[in-house]
């Protein structure tokens, strides 16, 4: 096959995980709330979704169960972090340690199951296309969702009442009551929907991208996606570059391994990570600041 | 008639503190309802919560004679009440538009940006407000985010009452005007309009009816049809108490002069935030234990040459010297060291720690800090703090009073003492009677006119010409992007200031 | 609760032998159990105790391999283990701490090192012949003559693994192409997808793991349609098909020393050996591996045990063409041990 | 102060009720988990006393791990208070402890204890501060974030090391296993009691002490919390901001370096590849229960380090997976930030 495909696949794949983490966080942290917490969700996401999926076979099924269990963890990040006004860092570490703990407990009966079938849905006629054709269009539901949910979240933030509002909040909580607006139902609502998202993402890791489930089978991607906001600026547009980005590094741990290219396997494996400090210190000299004001306090 | 909203035996307590005792007011269409008092009167408390963000302690509110059990902004602005806050509410980072479609709920959940901006400028021509739809908040000077705040409440078919808390003390003089105008059109069409303001003037100007609060009571209610004057207010707020506000400007004696510090700028070039150029080619000398008003519509680099000669501001170009020292490039430590102290234009923002009690504040370049074993000695500080009588006169709140909690005034009277008690030598001061009442402003001015005599020279930034040509020497003006004088003070009038004020501005555009 | 006469006994005299009449077995693992990998492999020598031997077996997971493992040991024998199992070589100095202050429980290390003595012991199953049958089973099996070998971190075990697999493919196909990938970790789900990924992209149709959790790494291949190994235990049973073979230990060889330890004649042992000793062994075969294959694996297996052959034989050249071992040569296990080298003609590089 | 005007005294806001519920319902909630797996509850609950009280080995490995948490928790907390945010405690008690390991078995290995020991631990420090220098440097030239940044150096550490370990700091006598030479034995801490308990402890708590008084007592401390408050406000003060949160992140740094030089000196004596793994993470969140309080974090350590011995007893005892115990710990401090938040009013 194409080396360009190979690697183009891998991007794609390893990028979707992380678009759903990270515009859902980045939503959260619109609202002023970081959830590191999107970890844990990615997990229980990963593995509820996998059972659901390797059970009943359906990925509507799964990517909703996935869904729910995610935004549970949202859900105790939202009410230790804006109701109990707990550490948020310390809140995230707590839940991303007792998500494994949980999967690792319940997820036992699914390490030896197979999902016995394949989600993939190749698009018709793009999919045919030489090189970016395979590499793009013939993934999966969850991938093309992923290529139009930052433009949608985009949308949401800019254009809708409701996004403008949960925007407001990560700047200004006080302007937003004073608007009439109840800031903690929005910011609830945001950061149970990171999680969601998270959950969805951890879906596409254990039924789509890995078919199957594995012990703490996220590995820090949700922490690293959580990261990534700050990359993206807090703009959901840039979602496209960080998360593909993180997800070509990821391919080329490999490729440069298998191609021999004369580089330190160990670099290789720092690729991800370089790339991502790369990255930020191009995109930080620019000025204008973009952080939600409420962010700033906490940190 | 009946009125649009009246309130009963209002009470407001914040722990041991009674900000609002008792309070009876109410609003008719067509009026404009002044409420007056000291800094901390309550005037702020009591219009907070006819508007519904505090829940009253004790009391009644009644729209059109119904009694309300339920109480909170979102009501409020359904029965056509809003508010124009001293601080705005408004969201920086957004735009004005997006600012006006949050407050706005009528406007639908998708924002029609078309629509909107059609709409804003329709009313901004109605009542000439200047702003442009599509500039962020955080670019616009506080008279233009103070038109933003009117449009929102203009905007809602539903207001009938609006109340401004102390609007006019962010505007420039020449702006007052147009306020005032602003705020008679808007009678005459029928609101009903609450303004609290510091001036009397103002009062005069255009107030139908006057309600005087003191220390959280009620004092009394006059109303134009019975004719009040000017002495009949003050004296209602002071509580009878005679005060002669009348100053005499000092000479310094010699010696304290000699020791003074002198304060040269020549070719000195600043850029502002945005990494524009404010200032050019500025150059001046300050005589020694000599006020330097600096004149000019605000927004004219007045902030940014305050912080330059602090040291908060790189300079472009050019050379600060002070005694003959070039200064340019040392940092604040460095210019607090030499005896620099500077209050600036939003001392809540820029010079008070909001978590730290009043004394802590205090530690911050003014008390001197007092050790014991190496270990700060809060106690000693504490009775050292007592000993300063600008404590006293400029009424600074208890020491243990936590920052955060305390009115803007309060703060205000907290920065100026604290840069006064630690023995400056040079003193910038950024509006500091603005949002004061008249007693403090008095005080502020006789304890500038103090230091001068002991040698401490000051820089008074003030949009207010009468404010500058009774306590300056000399005025610096600041206009399109250069400076104009000094001009000594008996060498010229009033007029001629705020013509150069203007001109400049003019030549610019 | 009733004091342990035995235990009290041997505080009290220290004449009686280390684990004798042990009612407890304990096994340190550094992960979970149920990683069809290295850890499994430790749960089936637990049942295989359990059954042959009929004593208590507590396994404790996810010990780090520090010296906190040393505060996880005190524990086990706090609560009545007498013969302890440190699965790692992560373990082995901090067991050997424990050994020392505890004498009356018997120790049984894996790695090769020179800690043996007293209640300590290492019992090491060599693992180059197996996965020389590995590398001999991957060449027949390979149409494509390529093949993958995911390797996580290149420590001993690990480096013995791709060279003697190497060795044994190139025994049947002198010009195969061995690529060889590291993960730099155990068990990441990612990297292990990406990894059998984009090698059956560059056409290996046969991938040998040394990977902690290889239930991934089998479900890419089923659903790629190509063939994987197992590590370190047999887990057959996830996908016969997909499945060709592992190289696991043979727990068998070990229970002779148990029960020796058991009836109270313990002696402190250091041995080191392959299937001869039933020590190591190659796991069950998948359905797809043909007849022919298994006769040949029979055959090479059989001189292996000889000494007919031997993985390591002198002359072997190290990828950069130099010398590893001279003509003729057969290194000790502690010489294979300290490779640091892959072969010629393994694609990958360790740097 | 407001005490007259203090709401009515409700159930939560005792502090007695508070602890009970802290303790009861995770141990309610955990006792389902264990008899739906058909194990007795208070069998394993009595392991939770004997693992940490039975035997002075049991409490030691709790002061063991509280020494690392205590000051890898500093190291978080500390930035914290000028409005920065340390997350890279990890790398920085790694980076450290490959540092001190190196140091210890090679320049300073001929020394004696009471000069080498305590150069060991400045080794540790200095490495730390410099790992953690890069974040800063980043911060204030680049204007990178530093949460980013420090986030994304751990991972970078972890190869760095194993860069190292694979590479030239290989032990020649380790049978080619990943880890450097062992440092010479009179430089590692005396323990105590046959325990791995050692003077790290003091170490730490020192630090913790130390911190505790410099922030609320002197001058600088003044500085620090001006800052905490309000950057502009501690500007116009005079205070030199930049430079002060560069010398606070750098002392974070050592203090995180610290543990890891305690870890080699106190109980590992050379580096391997997980060393001190999660140690940084986990004090990151022992400094967030104790509110960045450096007096609080020694108690909330302690609670963490107890926590995690008493569930390896438990596990050990009830034959209940790892897993599980993971859930108890994270049960109980769930409970504690539940029960224990809002502490900003
Ligand atoms: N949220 C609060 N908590 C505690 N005390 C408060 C609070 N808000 C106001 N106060 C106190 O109540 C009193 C009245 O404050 P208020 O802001 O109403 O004064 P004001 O008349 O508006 O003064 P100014 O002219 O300075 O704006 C002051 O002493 C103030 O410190
Ligand atoms: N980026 C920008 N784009 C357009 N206009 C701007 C921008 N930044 C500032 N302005 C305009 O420049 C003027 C000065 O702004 P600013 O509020 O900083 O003044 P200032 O220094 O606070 O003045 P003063 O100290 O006299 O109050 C305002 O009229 C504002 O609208
Ligand atoms: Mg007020
Ligand atoms: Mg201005």
């Amino acid at each position: 096959m194409n080396e360009l495909t190979t690697i183009l696949i891998c991007m794609v794949s390893a990028g979707t995980p992380i678009i759903y983490a990270l515009l859902g966080d980045l939503v959260g942290q619109r609202t002023g709330i970081t959830s590191l917490s999107v970890e844990g969700s990615m997990l229980c996401g990963a593995c509820v979704g996998f059972a659901v999926a390797a059970g009943s076979g359906s990925l509507f099924l799964a990517v909703l169960c996935a869904a729910i269990a995610g935004g549970l963890i949202g859900l105790i990040q939202a009410f230790l972090s804006i109701s109990r006004k707990s550490n948020m860092m310390a809140t995230g570490f707590i839940l991303i340690f007792f998500a494994q703990g949980l999967t690792t407990f319940f997820g036992r009966s699914q390490l030896g199951v197979s999902l016995g079938k394949s989600f993939s849905l190749a698009i018709p006629v793009l999919s045919k296309i030489p090189v970016i054709g395979p590499a793009f269009f013939q993934q999966d539901i969850l991938t093309y969702i992923a290529y139009v949910l930052p433009v949608l979240a985009w949308w949401f933030l800019t254009k809708t009442r409701t996004g403008l509002v949960l925007c407001s909040v990560g700047e200004r909580p006080d302007v937003t009551r004073a608007y009439g607006y109840n800031p903690v139902v929005l910011q609830y609502g945001a950061v149970i929907f990171a999680g969601v998202l998270a959950g969805i993402g951890g879906a596409h890791m254990s039924v789509i991208y890995a078919m199957s489930w594995a012990n703490n089978m996220i590995n820090g991607r949700g922490i690293i996606a959580s990261s990534l906001v700050i990359l993206c600026s807090w703009k959901p547009q840039r979602a496209y570059l960080a998360a593909y980005l993180f997800g070509l590094a990821q391919a080329l741990q490999i490729f440069f391994q298998i191609h021999e290219v004369p580089i330190s396997m160990y670099v290789t494996l720092m690729m991800p990570y370089l790339f991502t400090l790369v990255a930020l210190a191009i995109i930080s000299t620019s000025k204008k600041p973009s952080m939600p004001e409420q962010l700033k306090i906490i940190t | 008639m009946e009125p649009i909203l009246r309130a009963e035996k209002l009470t407001k307590r914040f722990g041991e503190l009674t900000a609002n005792r008792e309070i009876d007011i109410e609003i008719h269409a067509g009026e404009i309802h002044a409420i007056a008092g000291e800094n901390g009167a309550g005037k702020s408390t009591l219009m907070k919560m006819l508007y519904g963000v505090y829940q009253p302690t004790a009391g009644n509110l009644y729209i059109d004679g119904e009694k309300m059990e339920r109480w909170n902004p979102t009501i409020a602005r359904e029965k056509g009440i809003g508010m124009v806050f001293q601080d705005f509410r408004l969201v920086p980072a957004f735009t004005v538009l997006e600012n006006v479609f949050l407050s706005l709920h009528s406007a639908g959940w998708k924002i029609n940006k078309k629509k909107l901006r059609d709409e804003i400028n329709r009313i901004s021509a109605e009542y000439r407000l200047s702003v442009d739809p599509d500039t962020e908040v955080w670019k616009l000077d506080l008279g233009q985010r103070q038109h933003v705040e009117i449009l929102k409440i203009l905007l809602d078919p539903q207001t009938r009452v609006m109340i401004f808390d102390e609007p006019t003390s962010v505007l420039a003089p020449h702006e007052v005007q147009a306020f005032l105008q602003m705020l008679s059109g808007f009678r005459n069409k029928g609101y009903g309009i609450f303004l609290i303001t510091h001036k009397i003037d103002e009062i005069l100007a255009v107030a139908d009816r006057i309600t005087i609060l003191r220390q959280g009571e009620h004092v009394c209610t006059f109303e134009r049809r019975d004719g009040f004057s000017q002495q009949q207010i003050i004296s209602a707020m002071m509580g009878n108490v005679p005060v002669n506000f009348e100053l005499e400007r000092p000479e310094c004696s010699e010696e304290n002069e000699a020791a003074a510090l002198q304060l040269s700028l020549s070719g000195v070039s600043i850029k502002d935030d945005h990494d524009q150029l404010i200032l050019h080619d500025v150059s001046f000398e300050m005589h020694k234990a000599e006020i330097l008003g600096i004149a000019g519509i605000s927004g004219n680099g007045q902030r940014e040459l305050a912080e330059a000669i602090y040291g908060a501001r790189k300079l472009q170009s050019g050379i600060l010297s002070a005694n003959e020292e070039d200064i340019s490039s040392t940092d604040i430590a460095h210019r607090i060291r030499l005896g620099m102290r500077m209050v600036t234009e939003d001392p809540i923002r820029d010079n008070v720690v909001p978590t730290f009690s009043i004394l802590e504040n205090m530690a911050l370049v003014g008390l001197d800090p007092i050790y014991r074993h190496g270990d700060m000695d809060w106690q000693a500080m504490r009775s050292q703090l007592q000993t300063h009588s600008e404590v006293k006169t400029l009424r600074v709140p208890q020491a243990e009073r936590i920052a955060g909690t305390l009115s803007g005034g309060n703060l205000q009277r907290m920065t100026f003492a604290r840069a006064v008690i630690s023995r400056p030598r040079l003193l910038i001061a950024s509006y500091p009677s603005r949002g004061l009442d008249i007693a403090t402003v008095h005080a502020v001015h006789k304890t500038l006119f103090r230091l001068k005599k002991q040698g401490v020279g000051t820089i008074l930034i003030s949009e207010d010409i009468s404010e500058l040509f009774t306590m300056c020497d000399r005025i610096l003006v600041l206009s399109s992007h250069t400076a104009f004088g000094p001009y000594c003070v008996d060498a010229c009038t009033p007029n001629e200031i705020g013509k150069i004020m203007l001109q400049g501005e003019n030549a610019h555009e | 609760k009733p004091a342990d006469p035995t235990q009290t006994q041997t505080e009290q005299t220290g004449d009686v032998k280390p684990g004798a009449g042990a009612k407890k077995l304990g096994i340190i693992l550094s992960g979970t159990k149920d990683d069809y990998g290295f850890n499994l492999n430790f749960v089936q020598l637990g049942e295989l105790v359990e059954k042959e031997l009929g004593i208590e077996v507590v396994i404790k997971e996810n010990v780090p391999t520090t010296s906190d493992s040393e505060g996880v040991m005190e524990e086990l024998i706090a609560q009545g283990c007498t013969i302890l199992f440190p699965s790692q070589f992560g373990f082995l100095e901090y067991s050997h701490n424990v050994a020392l202050r505890h004498p009356e429980v018997a120790f049984y290390s894996l790695p090769i090192t020179d800690y043996a003595g007293g209640n300590f012991s290492i019992i090491h199953g060599e693992v180059q012949d197996v996965w020389y049958l590995n590398g001999v089973l991957a060449a027949m099996y390979s149409t494509t003559d390529k093949i993958g070998f995911i390797g996580s971190l290149p420590i001993p075990d690990v480096i013995v693994a791709i060279d003697a697999f190497a060795l044994g493919a190139q025994s049947i196909k002198p010009e195969i192409d061995i690529t060889a990938v590291f993960t730099g970790s155990w068990a990441d789900t990612g990297l292990q997808t990406t990894s059998v990924n984009q090698l059956i992209d560059s056409g290996c149709d046969v991938i040998a793991p040394f990977q902690d959790s290889i239930k991934t790494m089998m479900e890419i291949c089923r659903s790629r349609g190509v063939h994987c190994f197992g590590c370190n235990s047999d887990a057959y049973e996830l996908d016969p098909q997909t499945w060709l073979s592992a190289c696991i230990t043979d727990w068998s060889g070990y229970i002779p020393y148990l029960k020796q330890a058991i009836d109270g004649e313990y002696e402190p042992v250091n041995i080191s050996g392959g299937m001869e000793l039933n020590l190591i062994k190659q796991a069950t075969f998948g359905d797809t591996v043909s007849d022919e294959i298994v006769a040949k694996l029979g055959e090479v297996r059989e001189q292996l045990i000889n000494k007919e052959i031997a993985v390591f034989e002198g002359p072997i050249y190290a990828q950069d063409g130099s010398v590893m071992f001279e003509d003729g040569y057969r290194p000790t296990i502690e010489e294979i041990n300290v490779i640091d080298q892959l072969v010629q003609g393994v694609k990958g590089s360790m740097n | 102060m407001n005490k007259a005007q203090k709401k009515p005294l409700q159930l939560q806001d005792s502090l007695a009720v508070r602890i009970l519920i802290c303790v009861l319902f995770p141990l309610i909630a955990f006792a389902g988990l264990l008899l739906s797996q058909g194990k007795s509850p208070l069998v394993a609950y009595q392991t939770i006393i004997t693992s940490i009280f039975g035997s002075a080995y049991g409490f030691g490995e709790v002061i063991v791990r509280a020494s690392y948490l205590i000051l890898t928790g500093l190291a978080a907390s500390i930035p914290a208070r000028v409005g920065l945010a340390n997350a890279g405690g990890e790398g920085q008690m790694a980076i450290a402890a490959l540092g001190t390991a190196v140091a210890g078995s090679t320049v300073l290995a001929n020394l004696p204890g009471v000069i080498g020991i305590p150069l060991m631990l400045l080794v540790g420090m200095i490495c730390g501060a410099l790992y953690a220098g890069v974040g800063v440097f980043l911060k204030q030239k680049l204007a990178m974030n530093e949460i980013l940044t420090t986030i994304l150096m751990n991972y970078v550490a972890t190869y760095l090391i194993s860069a190292m370990l694979f590479g030239s700091l290989r032990d020649p006598n380790g049978w080619n296993y990943p880890q450097t030479v062992e440092i010479a034995p009179q430089l590692r801490f005396h323990t105590f009691f046959g325990t791995r308990m050692n003077a790290g402890i003091f170490v730490a708590i020192a630090m913790a002490g130390l911190t505790w008084y410099i922030i609320y007592h002197t001058r600088v401390g003044f500085a620090v919390r001006t800052i905490g408050g309000n950057q502009m406000a501690a500007r116009y003060a005079g205070i030199q901001v930049r430079k002060i949160q560069t010398w606070v992140f750098l002392f974070a740094g050592a203090l995180a370096g610290l543990a890891g030089a305690v870890m080699v000196v106190g109980v590992e004596g050379r580096v391997r590849i997980s060393a001190g793994e999660t140690m940084g993470f986990m004090g990151f969140l022992a400094a967030g229960m104790a509110g960045n309080n450096p007096l609080l974090l020694i108690l909330s350590a302690l609670l963490i380090g107890g926590l995690t011995v008493a569930g390896n007893g438990m596990e050990i005892n009830t034959g209940l997976p790892a897993a599980t115990m993971q859930i108890l710990i994270m049960l109980v401090l769930l409970t504690i930030m539940t029960v224990g938040g809002k502490r900003k009013a």
